[in-house]
């Protein structure tokens, strides 16, 4: 085993156990805080495949904004300490069957695809210059969206959560 | 020599014992343990300084400093200080008053303290103090005796405020912790000027045996326009006046009597209050060069002795008297000093503590004896009761008012022929109050020794006069109780007693055939700074002319008070109404200068302290609320949560019954977990019929 | 000894793991396992005081790995004088307010999980040397601060957290502001802190300027300077006393901190315009106002929350005066106050643990009940207000002639603090230890072994350092040299004529 | 591609975990909050997807791209999501899921 398979398996290790830390707890703030070293772990995900600029922007927003905006809500809604009491969890069994069903499901279908053989040795680029050409050439258009979608959002987030006066 | 240190080291350890593990020690092995242990210490520390005096004796008198560096203590740029003590002429005299008077004191507060239960602590505090004024005294630079400057203050707030479960008793620590905290402040600034000044020319220095040397530099250096060595000089020298009860900063001594007697006598009269005396004396060198500075100690040295001496003649409490007492003559020291004759302050300042201490603790003998009663209207009659306290007493009281050949006398009038020789109106002002001083130091001998026992006399709260003797009755149920005390407080006032008897003989001036011991002690520690050797120019007829003007006056007063509280033939009700009892109800008042102090000063600083407290929480505090709640409007949570929740709840149980009617409405739960299920069943399957 | 101070750093993150790893109904494990897993840190600390080079000035024992090559963000952990006694100062406090915090009976285990990432996050901000590092870990910890303030706070404590938690967060958004800026303005790109020192003489005038007030304002938050300050006493008062402990005795060291570590060596030119007003006159107005309006507190916490921003104004005084003096007595302050207001803190915390209140005029008379207390409490307070031979005496003192060089008023004005700050402490000491004895509170135990352990420490480096302060002062002695030097040769120093 | 190096197939499966969690939480959750949760975990495993296939497929930026997209998206659910789920909380002063029915026709 090589020093990146053990990269590899501690950081999908980091992921899985924060992702289940998020479905399995009891406790929403515990919830968040393992959302977080979720997030970290797919971030280094991102890292062992060369995805740099992926990885800093998963960091920067998932962990410094979403995350940051999650515990605010959870503040704000529930009040720190009685934040246990209403994230109970409903019908686990059922749930627990049908996603290990999809489970199963989704690992047949994925062994039993054609996969492309992947090139040899890929060529280590500083992803930043990519993506950012890209973003600006071929995918110029949904990125100006995106930003139209962010405007949106902003503006959305105002309105639903403005003081209403009229009522 | 090493020595040194152990004369300032031996009450810290006694102290740092005595504070610690004391109460267990009192508990264990008794009282008389802590008591032994605690002045063990102090007469140890007394013996070491008789060894360094001794030490001293046989050197040259040019070569008469022995310094011990125990620890390099502040080495920043080009400040380096050392924690280092030195025993020179000048500081070898106040080491021996202050462990010999010292040590005397903690024998009598094993007497006078026999009820109280934390003798511990009394003593431990007492040993504090012992090394804070070792310290001050013996430190060989500023820094270091500003450890003691501020040290005696630490235990002075603390043994004034010993019985602090009275208010009055903290409240009186608090005032003259701060008042001397201000003078500190002064203090400080004087010391950074010079630090800096020294520095800039080359010579960064705060050891006293090199000031001398260097303080010619500062000659026509100037800040602000003023010569730096006035600035220095001055804001010492109010330092000097918190730590000295000099106008303006005297007012906490008074209420400092609220501490046990022997802390009046030990702290407030005999050694710490004479702190600021031996700073000039110390920094003769920086304050004769500034004639600016010795004129106002030399005005602000009289002003305070008569001004205290006025206030003393109206007070009825027995240690009050002697508070104003005291403030008196530390002026007649400053008087001293203004005159460049530093000498002569320190000299007074020697038999001051002699015949004040032995006052003091005459006093506190009294008190005891009448049960912690200090009014002097309730007294009376205890001369033949009290024998010992009493001619212990009488002694110490013809010492302070100047009557040959006891200690006062020799003191005082070469303070008044300083003065003269200086400023003839000084003198005039320094007579009066020895006039003064014998009438009412008399008044209270006759008020509290003679005559009849007045205990348990009814005593107006606002009486306006003393002579109380008008209503005396004999139901006084303390009376038959009073009998002289016990050895532990009769030995030190004998002690004190003699000494107050012949401690002048030290400093018999030639003019009267004596060689003046004292200040020829004391002439290498003042020959650099030059004092005034104004020998005898002017005649010795005048010298003799003046002490006997001086002898003439006490001898007035003592008359005076005889005539008033004795005799009776005179109604001290016609000194009172003077001018409509303006001047009387001005001294019984004390000029109302507490009042006017707590009327601008401390009420400019609540009031300026609570409104910035208001400001910091409204206006600086609100518009950071202000601005997040102007942020959450836009953002989050509206105001009208409450009227929300109300209405939601009730909209939400209506339509929970609403919704349980429809069969057709059932699929269409609005349970978002439910459409997640459908979803994921539907998804699942299209995926499987992929895979498989 | 290579990596000693990963190892400072982390070993306090091991031990939280460990306390997340044991059983949730076994406190008393939980508490012994947080105190032994703050042990190896201290002793690392100590071997680091023992160890330390005290005659240069120059980083030691660094530490240097290449960490995200792609943006040349490395991993440096490195230490000068400066550093040092604020680790010190850090691993010492740690352990003690582990101790401190045994009486939490909620959510212990978190709590002390949070309170060793607290530790680690406080130790990287002091030992970083990368900038990209130092922002993480100050923002590692902050976050652990919010919860242990919102969550076992006093009442008002999710006000307090969040208050704490947006003042800190503008600071930190300024602060990585003003870092990437410097990021990009040095080729190649670097955030090596020793790079951007060296480089200090290239950066543009007006580019220093407004980094530098960026990063000022970020780290005058932390101090907290006025106007900046008004987060500090509602922060204290909610907080459960051990965490104000570390708040006033470490966190706030950060911001003095980090103008020295970033302000200073990196833009001196900056430094020299702007340290007479943003420094010096606004210490000195902080110490004043800070007195003053501690005087007005009815609550002890936030009494000594004010004291607490009156005596950050002398650090902030003295290292505006680039005078020997003054910044070692600066840097002394931060460490005198770090003990000095622990020990208050966690005076006010016993009583608190006892009365449930902490108003000022609700007690009265407290000596005769817990006498070994009051003595603890008379040490601590003239320990604050200044008496010679305790150790804060050394330091204002040392920062009063540094300042008196530089401005004489200013040095005035601050030197009448001594009297405000004696007039409140005694004050607070009459009404609360003095005076008759509040007949609510006869029965008041003394203090417990446990609290005995953790105030004594305390107050024997008090008065240790009161008597022999070269103990720390030889640690940062020549650091300061170097970093004054570093600002005063930049240029010629601009006259700040009317006030000088 | 031996068993002991690190493929695609190593990446789609944390992929699918992540998936499965998420959508269990999604399903089991009744805050709402929490709901936003698993849906967090959700996209982040359609981004491991797409950066795995990216840098095992074609060699190009464009999985980046899209993950790039993705988190931006997430953002944008995120904000408009808790500020719905904060008001609806402002109006009901709950988020639990399964009282939340007014959406029922």
């Amino acid at each position: 085993m090589t020093a990146a398979d053990a990269m590899f398996l501690a950081l999908a290790a980091t992921a899985v156990i924060g992702a289940a830390g998020v479905a399995f707890s009891r406790h929403i703030l515990y919830s968040a805080l393992s959302l977080m070293v979720a997030l970290f772990g797919v971030a280094g995900l991102f890292v062992t495949l060369s995805a740099d600029f992926v990885a800093g922007v998963q960091v920067l927003i998932y962990v410094g904004g979403v995350l940051v905006i999650t515990l605010f809500a959870v503040m704000l809604t529930q009040g720190i300490q009685n934040v246990e009491v209403s994230n109970r969890a409903v019908g686990s069994v059922a749930a627990g069957l049908l996603t290990a069903g999809l489970f199963v499901v989704l690992l047949r279908a994925m062994s039993s695809a054609q996969w492309v053989k992947p090139p040899a040795d890929v060529p280590t680029q500083t992803s930043t210059y990519g993506i950012g050409n890209a973003l600006l050439g071929q995918y110029v258009l949904p990125f100006e969206v995106a930003s139209l979608v962010l405007l949106a959002v902003l503006v959305g987030a105002v309105v639903l959560t403005r003081k209403e006066t009229a009522e | 020599m090493q020595a040194i240190r152990w004369i300032v080291l031996l009450p810290l350890i006694g102290a740092a014992i005595n504070l610690t593990l004391g109460s267990r020690i009192q508990r264990s092995a008794g009282r008389a343990a802590v008591a032994v242990f605690g002045s063990g210490m102090a007469l140890a520390s007394f013996a070491i300084a008789v060894t360094g005096f001794m030490r001293l004796r046989t050197l040259e008198p040019e070569s008469r400093l022995l310094v011990d560096t125990v620890l390099p203590w502040l080495h920043v740029g080009t400040l380096d200080i050392s924690i280092a003590f030195q025993l020179d002429p000048l500081s070898a005299v106040m080491a021996l008053v202050v462990s010999g008077v010292g040590s005397l004191i903690h024998i009598y507060s094993y007497g006078y303290m026999d009820e109280d239960p934390a003798l511990w602590r009394f003593f431990g505090l007492l040993n504090l103090f012992l090394f804070a004024m070792l310290t001050l005294v013996l430190g060989d630079n500023i820094l270091v005796m500003f450890v003691g400057w501020e040290g005696v203050g630490l235990c002075s707030w603390a043994l004034i405020g010993f019985w602090y479960k009275d208010h009055a008793n903290t409240a009186a620590a608090n005032k003259a912790f701060l008042f001397n905290r201000i003078g500190d402040f002064a203090f400080l600034c004087g010391m950074m000027l010079l630090f800096w000044t020294l520095s800039g020319l080359g010579h960064a220095t705060l050891v006293f045996r090199e000031l001398g040397a260097v303080a010619p530099l500062l000659e026509g250096q100037l800040l602000w326009g003023v010569p730096v060595v006035t600035l220095v000089t001055l804001a010492l020298f109010i330092g000097a006046t918190g730590k000295s009860a000099q106008i303006p900063l005297y007012v906490w001594l008074p209420d400092a009597m609220a501490g046990p007697t022997p802390v009046s006598a030990l702290i407030h009269a005999a050694t710490m209050v004479t702190a600021g005396v031996y700073m000039v004396s110390r920094l003769h060198c920086l304050f004769s060069m500034a004639p600016v500075t010795l004129d106002v100690i030399a005005v602000t040295g009289a002003a305070t002795a008569l001004m205290a001496a006025t206030i003393a003649l109206t007070q009825n409490d027995i240690k009050k008297v002697l508070a104003y007492s005291t403030v008196s003559q530390l002026g007649y020291m400053f008087v001293a000093l203004g005159c460049g004759a530093y000498a002569a302050g320190v000299f007074h300042l020697v038999t001051h503590a002699f015949f004040k201490a032995c006052l003091f603790l005459g006093a506190g003998s009294v008190i005891h004896a009448c049960h912690h009663e200090q009014d002097m209207r309730r007294m009376g009659g205890l001369r033949t009761k009290m024998p010992l306290t009493f001619w212990t007493f009488l002694i110490s009281t013809m010492a302070i008012a100047g009557l040959p050949p006891l200690a006062g006398f020799f003191s005082k009038d070469e303070i008044l022929w300083k003065a003269f020789q200086r400023e003839p109106l000084l003198w005039g002002v320094g007579l009066v109050t020895a006039g003064l001083t014998a009438f009412y130091m008399f008044r209270q001998v006759f008020l509290v020794f003679f005559g009849e026992s007045r205990a348990g006399a009814s005593v107006e709260a606002h009486a306006d006069h003393s002579a109380a003797g008008a209503h005396d009755d004999h139901h006084g149920h303390h009376a038959h109780e009073v009998h002289e005390s016990a050895a532990a407080i009769t030995l030190p006032l004998v002690l004190l007693a003699i000494g107050a008897l012949t401690a002048g003989w030290l400093g018999i001036p030639s003019a009267l055939g004596g060689s003046n011991l004292f200040t020829e002690w004391l002439a290498p520690v003042f020959a650099a700074g030059g004092e005034h050797h104004a020998e005898a120019h002017e005649g010795l007829e005048l010298e003799y002319a003046l002490m006997a003007v001086s002898v003439l006056v006490a001898l007035g007063g003592i008359t005076l008070a005889y005539l008033v509280y004795l005799r009776k033939s005179l109604s001290a009700d016609t000194f009172s109404r003077i001018a409509r009892g303006v001047p009387y109800r001005l001294s019984f008042n004390k000029y109302y200068v507490d009042e006017i102090y707590y009327g601008t000063v401390l009420a400019g600083t609540l009031a300026l302290s609570r409104a910035l407290g208001w400001f910091d929480k409204v206006v600086i505090d609100g518009v950071v609320n202000g601005a997040a709640a102007s942020v959450r409007a836009v953002a989050f949570l509206g105001g009208g949560i409450d009227k929300f929740v109300v209405d939601g709840l009730v909209n939400f149980t209506a339509h929970v019954f609403d919704s349980a009617g429809g069969a057709l409405r059932l699929v269409q739960t609005g349970n978002i977990n439910a459409y997640v299920y459908v979803l994921l069943i539907g998804v699942t399957a299209v995926l499987m019929a992929g895979a498989w | 000894m290579e990596y000693l101070l990963t190892s400072m750093t982390f070993l306090p993150l091991l031990g939280a793991l460990v306390v997340l790893a044991l059983p949730r109904d076994n406190a008393t494990l939980v508490r012994w396992t947080s105190l032994v897993a703050t042990v190896p840190s201290l002793l690392l600390g100590l071997w680091l005081f023992e160890n330390f080079d005290r005659s240069v000035g120059t980083m030691q024992f660094v530490e240097r790995y290449s960490w995200i090559p792609a943006f040349n963000v490395q991993y440096i952990m490195g230490v000068d004088g400066l550093s040092v006694s604020m680790l010190l100062l850090t691993v010492l406090l740690s352990p003690l307010c582990v101790l401190a915090s045994f009486g939490i009976e909620k959510g212990v285990k978190g709590y002390f999980a949070l309170f060793l990432l607290l530790e680690t996050g406080m130790l990287g901000v002091f030992a970083a040397l990368d900038f990209f590092l130092f922002f993480i870990f100050w923002e590692l910890m902050l976050l652990p601060m919010y919860f242990l303030i919102g969550i076992w706070g006093g009442p008002r404590r999710e006000y307090a957290a969040i208050k704490f938690f947006l003042y800190t967060l503008i600071g930190s958004v300024l602060m990585l502001v003003a870092m990437l800026a410097l990021y990009f303005a040095n080729t190649p790109h670097t955030f090596d802190m020793l790079v951007l020192m060296e480089r200090a003489p290239t950066y543009a005038r007006g580019f220093q300027a407004w980094a530098w007030i960026a990063l000022f304002i970020g780290f005058a938050i932390k101090i907290p300077a006025f106007p900046f300050h008004t987060w500090l006493p509602d922060a204290h008062v909610e907080a459960p006393t051990a965490i104000s402990v570390i708040l006033a005795g470490v966190l706030l060291k950060m911001g003095t901190y980090g103008i020295l570590r970033v302000c200073y060596p990196i833009f001196p030119l900056a430094t020299q315009q702007y340290a007479f007003w943003a420094l010096a006159a606004l210490g000195c107005w902080n110490i004043v106002y800070g007195a003053l309006c501690a005087m007005a507190q009815k609550d002890m916490k936030s009494l000594v929350a004010y004291s607490s921003i009156s005596h950050m104004g002398y650090v902030m005084l003295g290292m505006a005066t680039l005078t020997p003096q003054g910044m070692n007595g600066a840097v002394l302050q931060m460490f005198n106050h770090g003990t000095v207001t622990a020990m208050l803190f966690l005076l006010v915390g016993v009583i608190y643990d006892r009365a449930h209140h902490r108003n000022i005029d609700g007690f009265g008379g407290l000596a005769s009940v817990m006498p070994v207390y009051t003595g603890f409490v008379t040490i601590a307070f003239f320990a604050a207000l200044g008496l010679p031979g305790l150790s804060a005496f050394i330091s204002e003192v040392l920062v009063l002639l540094g300042t008196w060089q530089y401005s004489q008023p200013l040095a005035i004005t601050a030197a009448s603090a001594v009297v405000l700050t004696a007039g409140y402490m005694l004050w607070m000491l009459q009404r609360v230890w003095l005076g008759p004895v509040n007949e609510k509170y006869v029965a008041l135990p003394d203090l417990s072994w446990r609290e005995i352990v953790t105030l004594a420490p305390l107050a024997v480096i008090v008065i240790v350092l009161g008597v022999y302060p070269h103990a720390v002062l030889d640690l940062f002695g020549p650091t300061l040299v170097a970093l004054g030097d570093t600002v005063s040769s930049a240029a010629p120093v601009v006259a700040q004529a009317a006030l000088r | 591609m031996s068993m002991t190096t690190v493929g695609l197939a190593h990446y789609l499966v944390v992929s699918v975990v992540l998936l499965c969690l998420g959508l269990y939480c999604v399903l089991t959750r009744r805050n709402a909050i929490g709901v936003l949760m698993g849906i967090e975990l959700i996209l982040n495993s359609a981004g491991i997807n797409f950066v795995a296939v990216s840098r095992y497929g074609s060699a190009g930026f464009d999985g980046q791209v899209f993950a790039v997209f993705i988190i931006m998206l997430a953002a944008a659910e995120s904000a408009i999501g808790l500020a719905v789920v904060l008001g609806i909380y402002r109006r009901m002063r709950a988020i639990d899921t399964s009282r939340l029915t007014t959406l029922q026709g």
